[in-house]
């Protein structure tokens, strides 16, 4: 394991979920004592040494923690885990602090020792801050602030803008949208479908040749109106063959449509 | 300061409600009434020239803040909006129509008018009811105020355009025709669909 | 008595919220901050021996019961939430190692924090977070609130109990600088403890 490295407790479940719920009642901590993993517990037993954590003896505090491992079986399995951890770490400590200096290895037992106790030190100076922490005047505990507040008010007051050509805008808009509707259609070039029936049941009927659906269009017309004549007389033709007064005949999809008079 | 005096200040302060002598004297540890009450009035008469006052309301007592300092706890902010577009026109309407109803302004814009519309231009200062229609009903009727004229920059109401005038400059036109005048003449160019035999049409040749 | 302390007196009294300088100046028609200031002193003086106090808790003020009359007031409200050991480890930790990530929370402790207990600190309204720590990972970094100072009476943070002897002993800075102080400034061999490329540099702040 890398040596220098304090192992954590493991698991959420095993560090502080439970201890929510079981400070209090002591349900959980009540075997442990209130610890909570490897290094509250090293805190904890460098205490009882009723010393400055400066001045602790590693080696004291190891054979302590070796010796609650020993006799804590009962404890939660997965918080055993990490004891054991940290037990085999302390293990490695404590055997390197017996053993003569010049057979020790880098980093020295001492280093691992002395960050041992710099992470103890910081680790009781935040427990002693948070105790001192929670004992201020907390508000609703030891301070009360008003009971009923009234509350400042704030008064939002509108300034409302709107200018002349808007306000005559408005009014035309107005009028405009309820003005009586007065519809005009242009005039627009357009070839009736009645204009065509007639034009193309005339030219029918002066030979009996096929004749292309083009041909029946006027030569010289705008383009707007040839396209209105092509498509009335189309409508025309269909009009036709359906009163059995012409035939069709399209040899492909798309291709030239011819139309002839029916014999009668 | 006595001790109860601090006491009673401190319950009247963080109360809910205000307290009578009884509560408060059982809050204190059941203090002798007398001396609450001593207490009260010595607190009342330190707090008489300051900016809370301790006083008593139908035997109850309580803090409240000196009646000449509400200006000071009510604050103004103002805030700068643009009157909304039917707001406009219903504004325009009581200008041209006034007075008026809100039923005719319904029925010059041919849409409901809510009421806060008319709320909104009375706030402004633009509108105010000016009586009521002798017509069954008796609707109230509205018109314009001087802040109206002075806010537009008019010296009277006649100063609005008139209708011949709203027509040259286009603002009275009809929306589609209007609509069309600005989107260019129809000149067939926008058609669709282009020339039968570029297409190949059913019936095309 | 000044109007302007009059004022001030009656806009912290009715507020809801502690009330800054600034506010209340805009609160008293924009009055000079330096005026202010002053009138809160006088005020905080005037009630220091009375049942209330007139308090700054990071930089706003508000009006709060004295501390000793708490058994008078205590009674039936007891509104404190109970916080769990770890939360009052975390929160000791945030607030004198303040910006600090998690892992730095947890290699302090030597346990792993559970999201769950800084969200409980968090729904308290106590810690926040105040951005991302710019090394690899960029992780979160959090720090105390102003209802933080609030809750627990201190005007500052320079008023956490004991915040200067931690700081002067050192018992603030990393372990590994600590370390590196101890054994005559090291140049990087223990590089391989590894948690350096954790942190960015102290955290104590």
């Amino acid at each position: 394991m890398s040596a220098d490295r304090l192992p954590f407790a493991g698991e959420d479940p095993a560090g502080e979920g439970q201890e929510d719920a079981g400070t209090e009642d002591g349900a959980l901590y009540l075997e442990l004592d209130g610890w909570e993993g490897p290094l509250d517990l090293l805190l904890d037993l460098a205490r009882r040494q009723k010393v400055d954590l400066r001045q602790i003896s590693i080696l004291a505090l190891v054979d302590q923690y070796l010796d609650y491992i020993e006799h804590a079986e009962a404890l939660k399995l997965e918080l055993a885990a990490d004891y054991l951890v940290m037990a085999a770490w302390l293990a490695y400590l404590k055997s390197s602090l017996l053993l003569p200096r010049e057979e020790q290895e880098e980093p020295s037992a001492e280093e691992l020792a002395l960050r041992l106790q710099l992470r103890l030190q910081r680790l009781g100076a935040m427990r002693e801050a948070a105790a001192r922490l929670m004992a201020c005047d907390r508000i609703g505990r030891d301070v009360f602030l008003r009971g009923a507040p009234e509350g400042l008010r704030i008064e939002r007051k509108t300034l409302w803008k709107c200018d002349q050509y808007a306000l005559i805008g408005a009014y035309g808009r107005v009028k405009a949208r309820t003005a009586p509707a007065v519809h005009m259609v242009r005039e627009r070039p357009v070839m009736t479908l009645e204009s065509a029936l007639d034009r193309v049941s005339a030219m029918l009927g002066v030979t009996l040749d096929w004749m292309e659906l083009r041909e029946f269009l006027p030569a010289h017309a705008e383009p707007r109106l040839r396209r209105s004549a092509l498509a009335s007389s189309f409508v025309a033709a269909l009009e036709l063959a359906r009163l059995g007064r012409a035939e069709l005949q399209q040899d492909e999809t798309f291709g030239a449509l011819r139309l002839r008079r029916v014999r009668r | 300061m006595t001790e109860i005096e601090r006491a009673i200040e401190a319950a009247l302060f963080a109360a809910e409600e205000p307290l009578g002598v009884e509560e408060l004297a059982r809050f204190l540890g059941d203090a002798p009434h007398d001396k609450v009450r001593q207490g009260l009035e010595a607190l009342s008469d330190h707090y008489a020239t300051r900016g809370l006052r301790v006083v008593e309301r139908g035997r109850r007592w309580h803090f409240e803040t000196a009646p000449e300092l509400a200006h000071f706890l009510r604050r103004e902010r103002q805030q700068v909006r643009s009157l909304s577009r039917a707001a406009t026109e219903v504004l325009a309407i009581v200008a041209y129509h006034e007075p008026v109803s809100r039923a005719e302004i319904e029925s010059i814009r041919g849409v409901q008018t809510s009421g806060g519309t008319l709320d909104v231009l009375m706030e402004a200062g633009w509108i105010r009811i000016a009586g009521r229609r002798d017509v069954p009903g008796r609707p109230t009727i509205y018109a314009t105020t001087p802040e109206f004229l002075d806010h537009f920059g008019l010296a009277s109401r006649r100063d609005l355009p008139g209708i011949a005038e709203l027509r040259a400059t286009g603002l009275l036109d009809p929306v589609e025709e209007a609509f069309d005048a600005l989107m260019g003449a129809d000149d067939g160019r926008e058609e669709i669909l282009g020339e039968g035999d570029e297409r190949g049409g059913p019936h095309a040749s």
